[in-house]
């Protein structure tokens, strides 16, 4: 090659490039923070959600779920479990309440978290509020 | 840079430009549309396109690969922007 | 080894492989659960076993770009390090607190060590792989400033290489990004926004200019190759990494919330993103063949070329295969992202830790360019073992989760989740015994370290 | 010295790594390009309606400005090429100072969308035209302070007919800037 090709010009690239980018990224996230009221459902954020988030935290329930398709892969979907559930908050406590504390043998078993009424409500409206979150038609159905 | 000319080179390439893009402009204006007009409009802007790479990038002067690759990449999108066109046509 | 105070990357060293065995032990683990429901349940749910895995991996990766900055950093600068002492005491502090929180993970159930590291008071806890408790997460912080001191004292005193200053950029950013996991707002799509700029900015940003950094060293020091050419294009490439990548967040702004702009965003500027680990790639290979010198460590070049083709493999292909909006739409959250994640992690940041205890061990240990031949025949045999096994463990990934995605998702008549989980074992049971092949070679790795040559190689 | 040494070889004018900039940028366009066009075709209707919002005037005018301020850089290189710094200053402040009047319409132009309560997320046609045209108006700024750095150092005596390659990096990444100009203008303003 007879181009010229010089390390100083590089490191312009490198760092032009980085800044002008950066500059990008934080423009659209601005953006993003002004679009997001009309998405994230936050008007529906009262108390009992946010001790339902910290619920869901302390209990690390990330580690087995996906919520909005993060987290583990070893258990359903929760950001439209209160959708699959029929739109009933007593069905998920009722699940949670309900898991045996030996698990079902030779299963895919969710641990008993012994959580007070008040935790389970809170949880199940946590997950309530998240799935009226518009995550752009995401899931593709149901099953999530 | 040879003065003796009545004008240089990129005077004329810059001219041409002007022109090409207002009559560009007044295709917008004059509300054509139809796959004709946008072939036009796209050929246009090929040409446009080749002559910055050309003449204003000064690519005319290096070698054929690097001009013939830009040539590429703005045939492939004018030509792309084209058939995208067609396909909203049928649509 | 040039510089005296070099040795305190051995601790480092030593701690990586330690904790990397652990990672895998507890990968066949969850992967035993995968198939075997109710293995080790309730001693150790799924739930604690994969945080285990994948908090492993996080510090382990960590001690390696620690000890690989202590190691370079001197060499680089050409002088020596800050504070040995200082990074001593990081080491243990880092090590103690690092085995303190997995012992809190395994000994008491998760919501009973957040009441009593107070995560009542600051919560930061519970988030994927940001579950550390926020005292934890403090100490972190406190180290890699404490270590970002040591390192920027000896660059700033020493010879200023673009490899030193790539890598003190990296790690700074490494050090600035993370403070974001200390932003827990009750806003799930707020705190999903911007746990991304720690989690994605850390391994698709300022992760790959260490990575980056790191692989130059190597390279240059194995090849002989003149260094302002590697110089020149370790700047390329990492301008690349971030041009790509850092716009390249958006891939993970399709779906939780955020506006729907960033699907295209997301989509254009991750489709891009394969082509800095291409740029690695061709430009690993042009150096090894372009080489001046034969260095006697083969060892160190087959894992620093490994590397450059795994993260092509893993962070490159696998990633543009569900990185457009229609596609991911359907492969979110599903195996393929587990599949992808295995063979980039490993490819990207396994390897280039690997490659540079493979090349500086010798050093530390023996004082000698290479290890005896015996010893680095056993590393080549584990790597391949190791690298065969990660690409078939992402292959039947792979396969579970296009089974997956048709089963749960795409077909007319979708099925349960758990329901489809069934119908796949077969994958499972096969990505297990591949682990077993895997947690093989990485013995063979560390069995390694211990084997004796017949003949022994001149001290440098 | 009409024909300085880089000529002879075929290389590319400027410093490589521009040019490895450059062909990204114009792959990252290209792209941005090809998705707006696809994009339309699935929506053709609300395409040409929201289209007819937009200022074709003030589009055609910036692609005159662009046009201008490219021909002004390549009457600076030519004027690097004679020797002639000072010329070539001149010129330089010429393309940015283009370049200013370029931002300025267009900020004329955005202004106007954001107060008629447009935004990127109106809908798939004005992300596009927003996302395209800031996407392009950050890399006019972008290319100002290019020309800047290269007008301080061609001011300070930096350049010569013998030795001139950041003036030719600069012009190069402009000119770049330019060309992306011209292929967004009818693509995004006249086609329909």
């Amino acid at each position: 090659m007879s181009e010229t090709f010089t390390k100083s010009m590089a490191r312009n690239i490198y760092l032009g490039g980085s800044v002008f980018f950066i500059l990008l990224f934080l423009a659209l996230s601005f953006d993003t923070l002004g679009a997001l009221p009309k998405r994230d459902n936050r008007q529906n954020i009262t108390p009992q959600v946010a001790l339902g988030k910290k619920v869901w935290e302390e209990n690390n329930c990330l580690g087995c779920h996906t919520l909005l398709g993060e987290g583990a892969y070893f258990a359903p979907e929760l950001g439209n479990v209160y959708t699959r559930f029929g739109g009933s908050k007593e069905a998920i406590m009722g699940f949670i309440a309900s898991r045996p504390v030996e698990g079902i043998p030779g299963r895919r078993s969710m641990p008993q978290f012994n959580l007070s009424n008040e935790q389970l409500e809170a949880v199940a409206e946590f997950l309530k509020y998240t799935s009226e979150i518009n995550s752009a038609n995401w899931p593709p159905n149901v099953q999530g | 840079m040879s003065t003796s000319r009545l004008i240089r080179p990129c005077t004329a390439v810059w001219l041409l430009l002007v022109i090409l893009t207002g009559v560009t402009y007044l295709v917008g204006q004059a509300g054509l549309s139809g796959m004709a007009v946008v072939a036009f409009v796209l050929i246009t802007t090929l040409f446009k396109s080749q002559m910055v790479v050309d003449h204003f990038m000064g690519l005319k002067r290096a070698r054929p690969f690097w001009r013939g690759l830009l040539f590429g990449y703005l045939l492939i999108v004018c030509g792309m922007i084209g058939v995208a066109y067609y396909v909203g046509l049928t649509h | 080894m040039q510089f005296q105070s070099q040795a305190v990357a051995k601790p480092y060293f030593i701690a990586a492989i330690g904790l990397f065995i652990g990672q895998i032990l507890f990968g066949l683990i969850i992967g035993t659960q995968y198939v075997i429901g109710d293995f080790l349940f309730p001693e150790i749910p799924f739930n604690v076993a994969r945080m285990v895995h994948t908090n492993l991996l996080i510090v382990w990766l960590l001690f390696g770009f620690m000890g690989a900055a202590y190691y370079l950093v001197p060499e680089e600068a050409e002088r020596e390090l800050f504070s040995p002492k200082l990074a001593i005491a990081l080491f243990w502090i880092f090590l103690v607190a690092g085995a303190l929180t997995i012992v809190g993970y395994l000994a008491v159930p998760y919501a009973t060590l957040a009441a009593v590291t107070g995560n009542d008071l600051l919560p930061t806890m519970g988030r994927e792989f940001l579950e550390q408790p926020t005292i934890t997460k403090m100490g972190i912080v406190v180290v890699a400033l404490a270590f970002l001191f040591n390192i920027g004292m000896t660059i700033i005193a020493g010879r200023k290489t673009v490899i030193n200053i790539v890598l003190l950029t990296g790690l700074t950013g490494l050090a600035v990004l993370f403070l974001f996991s200390f932003y827990n707002p009750i806003n799930l799509v707020l705190d999903k926004m911007f746990w991304w700029w720690v989690v994605h900015l850390w391994v698709e940003g300022v992760w790959e200019l260490i990575m980056g950094a790191i692989l130059a060293f190597v390279l240059i020091r194995l090849t002989g190759v003149d260094r302002e050419v590697i110089e020149k294009w370790l700047y390329v490439i990492i301008a690349m990494a971030l041009i790509t990548g850092i716009i390249g967040t958006g891939h993970h702004y399709y779906w939780i919330g955020t506006p729907e702009y960033w699907q295209w965003w997301g989509s254009i500027f991750s489709a891009l993103e394969p082509i800095p680990f291409f740029m690695m790639t061709v430009f690993a290979f042009t150096m090894v063949n372009r080489r001046r010198k034969e260095h006697p460590n083969k060892a160190a070049t087959l894992w620093a070329l490994g590397t450059a083709v795994m993260a092509f493999l893993g962070a490159g292909v696998w990633g543009f295969l569900h990185t457009l909006a229609p596609v991911n739409f359907y492969t979110h959250g599903s195996q393929i992202t587990a599949a992808h994640g295995h063979m980039a992690f490993y490819g990207a940041y396994v390897l280039v830790v690997i490659t540079m205890i493979s090349y500086a061990w010798p050093h530390l240990q023996h004082n000698a360019p290479a290890s005896n031949g015996r010893a680095q025949l056993l590393e080549m045999w584990s790597f391949w073992l190791m690298t065969v096994s990660i690409v078939f463990i992402t292959l039947f990934l792979t396969g579970a989760g296009i089974l997956q995605v048709y089963l749960q998702r795409v077909s007319d008549t979708p099925l349960p989740f758990m329901v489809v989980q069934d119908k796949i074992a077969l994958f499972y049971w096969l990505r297990l015994w591949t682990g077993v092949i895997f947690f093989v070679g990485l013995c063979l790795y560390v069995y390694s370290f211990f084997a004796k040559g017949k003949e022994t190689l001149a001290s440098s | 010295m009409d024909t300085p040494l880089h000529d002879d070889t075929g290389a590319l004018p400027g410093d490589f790594a521009i040019w490895i900039f450059i062909f990204a940028e114009l792959l990252v366009f290209g792209v941005f390009f090809l998705a707006y066009a696809f994009a339309r075709a699935n929506n053709v209707e609300l395409f040409n309606e929201s289209q007819l919002q937009l200022d074709r005037i003030s589009g055609a005018a910036n692609t005159l400005v662009l046009i201008t301020s490219s021909y002004f850089v390549v009457r600076a290189v030519a004027a690097i090429r004679d020797d002639d710094s000072r010329r070539c200053v001149h010129w330089l402040a010429a393309a940015i100072g283009m370049g200013s009047v370029f931002l300025v319409i267009k900020m004329f132009e955005f202004a106007d969308k954001f107060s008629a309560g447009i935004s990127l997320s109106t809908n798939t046609f004005f992300m596009f035209y927003l996302s395209l045209t800031f996407f392009h108006f950050m890399h006019v700024i972008l290319g100002m302070v290019i020309l800047a750095a290269v007008l301080f150092k061609a001011r300070s005596g930096g350049y010569s007919a013998a030795s001139h390659i950041g003036v030719e990096t600069g012009a190069s990444y402009w000119h770049m800037v330019d060309l992306v100009w011209l292929i967004l203008f009818p693509l995004v303003y006249v086609i329909h």
